[in-house]
């Protein structure tokens, strides 16, 4: 006598719902699967052992590093206070943090070529302490910084807002000063979420294009003179879609199997 | 021990303001409130963790009104007793001795002690997540008294906790207060467990305080009807001194003459506790000076005990015992006789 | 005696937080800020005035509104299904779902190529109906809506969330079907968060600058043949930062004013 | 009116399975589990809002197992209220109708109806979130009710108000359901409100069924130490019966001998309810057959009545009215004697 309750018999919305969900999931997953697809491995491997390929790679990857090192450093605290405190101007400032992700990319490069070029103020003190920005690692650093910042606020932000802010009052009343309290109590409880904003952060650093290609075409970078990864791939596709293909997979597999694969260790061993 | 002094904070959409609190050393103290009423606020702002807008918290003579919380040794204990979920209980317990730069083996010592005291030795070394809610509540507590604070706050420790545990932890809460001597502030919505615990209930009402006295205190002499209705004094009701006789005041109840033992004049609000008036078949040959013919209108039956509304008119709630009940024989509409003394009416 | 809690005395934390917290604004908002009174009114109001340039302005805006409608359409559902099933599996779509985000925006466009180029099984049946994809409107809109359609699915997703399911049921055992229920119940509970995700998608979708200039460098739109604002800034600026500059002001002010503004009306009256 | 059939759900953890229940037409039916039971499941799967894996669901003689919940005509009203949050009073009273297609003036008409009811006609403009819990507990009845369904499914709908907001709306609920005949399903895990509210109860443990019966028979019989738990029967005990005597079962309980009307042999489990004995300072002459020197070794003030341990040993929880304590003068360390009869234990 065993059967399932009418419950389970999916209803027409639930049909329709599913259906347009998986259009959508098609349309975002087939473009990169068809890239990925479409060389051959051995296509793959030989375009990832050219020069100009891995120095890509590594500048690409490293410089994103950098800059959620830095935004770890400079964003964490700003994401705590937002969490934490309430004050006039808030939602403002949370429009601010927002504003990186909707400013087109190259006037998001111009824009930083007009604080941190060589004529302008940040310019100058980054020139005096003999650090260029203009075609170098460093100015590669700051476009990915300032375009991919906000995903770590927002995610370490939710983060802190998640921790029961009685369990830093309490640690308070044990004895534990708010330094202590914070590093014992807050930041291990919001771990998760920082460090999948960081994963996110490192590979929205990564996938910049608009704003780098105005700031470093190239960078020099360990001796070497590579674009990043997304440049590399506009530049090659001069060349045409064939010549581009490699390339774009090779990107696309580096940022897909990263992102995933730290983003499954960010959610590990919790539930869904 | 502590002193709350002229304490004002800002709770958004009100003040809690003019709150004086002087509680001894080793006093069991409840502050008692409706939610919303401010309690949690109430203690946070005691323990620095809320700002005050003005007035001066002292613990004996040393003011520490402007103490960062870490150095006022005040510990708390939330209602969902927010152990930190990434520790052990063992580590839990040992975080304020840890940051208090305890020694190793006077930490290990003092532990076992408070874990003694408190009864939870065999959970040392679970995470907070597998315990009950009874098991958190007592690692809480462990984590606060370790460190042997000066005055220990619980922000309604109990109502968590399912009525059988709740009773249980009550008892435990009282036994573990006579072994570690210390002040006790105490914040709940709940009367009853005011009566059970307090050595002294203050009651909280529009940001301000209602009463301060005795459990006996609130039962008997409530000061206004909003701590009347608190207390669960279910009989409230209005009438006019008509006047007096035999020494005792008459008071129309819409008919009724009640006899009172008060001073009051002209129109009244007064109020009877249920426990204070006796059911009977026959009329009572008793001292008492109010008895009255009336017909059972509701009964609402507790298990133990069985609440019986008597409508002379008005209706009157009185409570019985079940065993009571089963010998009277009570059902809706039956003829009772209600006696109660002149004494048990209390006008505000 | 009125005097304050030592609480309000902001600690050594606080002041340290809120120094590194303002850093990291400054970063955020002096760059877009000095680009834009880098241009006097004048220089602006004139520079819009060229047909470039409010060509640019219409196609950019008009192609991401279409981008963010045909997201709602099919975003929408499929971020009710998210937030109201568990299923296996549930974590990888999510990840996928995020995927436009962190693959190089270059290789974006080269994946956008390879599923809706004329040679492949999308845009075969694209042309076959009459609609071109390489260097056309519809490009354009394809590519906005890949790279920024995440932020709508997410957005509506944790709105959903936020709606009580028990609503939703009670409206059920109250004669309401699943259909009703949702657009009656749900839509509206959850429209906050829907309209302020669409709002950052479509913000998103005129700051995608990587993906478009693969697919379409110009496109043929209402009998003129712009750049988006985000290909013209770049293309004005390897005429010099001076050239690009009162563009990428215009591009800066837009989007940030109208995501500010749009935003507001999201979260008008209620709490921060 | 309602039948429920070998009804099995699958709650995660585990499974709530063999549920059989007829619920009369006009029945109070509550269902009485502790938190986690299962209780809101159970009513979410009669009103087809959760799978059922086995099992069948009827209303009179339709089955209506397989039906979409918008088709069942069951009601169903949840803790918190859940109002529609961006509608009126009104307009939430008036959603069912409206989804029925009812005709405007007839939906008007209801709705008056219910709302004198019910007694929030002043209430219908406001918005669902300046409402107090007990107005929003009402309208959530209201809306449930309008449609007239066949059955109402209550879960937990008091446990969220506070105390004196509670036996109000306990006794507001006696009220509506006696003037809307129609079959009640209520969900709680707080004992005295099923004793105060049901017909029958049923006592939800690990999944299964564990007693159905009336609440005479809970406090009277309970199946299991587990529902005698429940039932606050504050007296568990273990003894060994040793012989019969006087046609009483003698239970030796670690050296007292108490004397029972049970056939149990053995270790036995037993079961004695708090008002069920009697205290008094004197030894009573009485027919109970069970009367012992104890001594008072602790006092549980609540207000009303308070509960007194006495230790003989063992331990005997007592339930006595504020002023019979006072007139017994009762404190710590008193001796007292305790009598009860016979049938009052219970052996499991």
């Amino acid at each position: 006598m065993t059967k399932m309750s009418g419950w389970k018999k999916p209803d027409s919305m639930s049909i329709v719902f599913i259906l347009l969900g998986a259009i959508m999931l098609l349309f975002i997953f087939a473009p990169p699967l068809k890239t990925v697809f479409s060389s051959s491995p051995g296509t793959l491997w030989n375009t990832l052992l050219e020069e100009d390929v891995y120095s890509s790679v590594l500048l690409t990857i490293f410089a994103a590093l950098t800059a959620t090192l830095i935004g770890l450093f400079l964003g964490v605290p700003l994401a705590y206070v937002l969490a934490r405190h309430q004050f006039r101007g808030k939602r403002f400032v949370e429009a601010i943090i927002d504003v990186p992700i909707v400013i087109p990319h190259s006037a998001a490069g111009v824009a930083l070529l007009f604080v941190f070029g060589s004529n302008f103020l940040f310019g100058k003190i980054l020139n005096g302490i003999g650090i260029g920005f203009f075609r170098s690692f460093t100015g590669v650093v700051i476009a990915m910084m300032f375009v991919s910042v906000p995903f770590l606020i927002d995610a370490a932000k939710e983060g802190f807002k998640a921790v029961d802010v009685r369990l830093e009052k309490v640690a308070r009343t044990l004895g534990a000063s708010a330094w202590k309290s914070f590093f014992r109590i807050s930041l291990p409880l919001a771990w998760r979420s920082i460090f999948s904003g960081s994963v996110l952060m490192w590979a929205r650093g990564l996938s910049e294009f608009g704003a780098i290609i105005i700031i470093a075409y190239s960078a020099s970078f360990l001796g070497w003179s590579p674009k990043v990864l997304p440049v590399l791939v506009a530049n090659r596709f001069d060349f045409g879609l064939d010549y581009a293909g490699p390339v774009a997979a090779i990107a696309i597999l580096i940022s897909i199997i990263t992102f995933i694969v730290l983003r499954s260790i960010a959610y590990r061993g919790e539930k869904a | 021990m502590i002193s709350i002094k002229n304490l004002k904070v800002n709770l958004g959409d009100f003040f809690l303001q003019n709150i004086n609190l002087d509680i001894e050393p080793g006093e069991y103290f409840i502050v008692l409130g409706p939610t919303g009423a401010g309690k949690t606020v109430l203690l946070e702002a005691i323990a620095g963790l809320y700002p005050v807008l003005e007035g001066e918290v002292w613990i004996g003579d040393r003011e520490i009104t402007d103490l960062s919380p870490e150095k006022r040794e005040i510990g708390i204990v939330y209602q969902d007793q927010a152990l930190f979920p990434h520790l052990s209980v063992e580590k839990n317990i040992a975080f304020g001795l840890k940051m208090r730069k305890c020694p190793k083996n006077e930490a290990k010592a003092k532990i076992d002690a408070i874990v003694e005291v408190v009864g939870i030795s065999h959970l040392l070394k679970r995470s907070p997540a597998t315990l009950s809610g009874g098991e958190k509540q007592k690692v809480a507590l462990a984590r606060a008294l370790v460190t042997e604070p000066k005055v220990l706050l619980l922000d309604e420790p109990l109502s968590a906790l399912d009525p059988e545990t709740r009773e249980r932890m009550q008892r435990e809460l009282r036994e573990i207060h006579s072994r570690v001597e210390l002040s006790v502030i105490h914040v709940t919505h709940d009367f009853e467990e005011a009566i059970a615990l307090g050595h002294r209930v203050a009651v909280l009402n529009d940001g301000c305080i209602a009463q301060i006295g005795t459990p006996e205190e609130f039962l008997r002499r409530p000061s206004s009807e909003f701590v009347a209705r608190f207390a669960l004094t279910r009989n409230i009701l209005s009438g006019r001194v008509t006047g007096i006789e035999n020494g005792c005041t008459l008071i129309d109840i819409g008919g009724t003459k009640l006899r009172a033992t008060t001073e009051a004049n002209g129109e009244v609000r007064l109020s009877l506790r249920p426990e204070d008036i006796f059911i009977s078949k026959e009329p009572l040959q008793s001292t008492a000076r109010n008895c009255f013919l009336g017909v059972v209108s509701d009964i609402a039956d507790r298990g133990s005990v069985i609440y019986v509304t008597v409508n002379l008119p008005p209706d009157f709630v009185c409570i019985i015992t079940r065993q009571a009940f089963d010998e009277l024989q009570l059902g809706k509409g039956a003829e009772v006789w209600i006696t109660f003394k002149a004494s048990a009416i209390h006008v505000f």
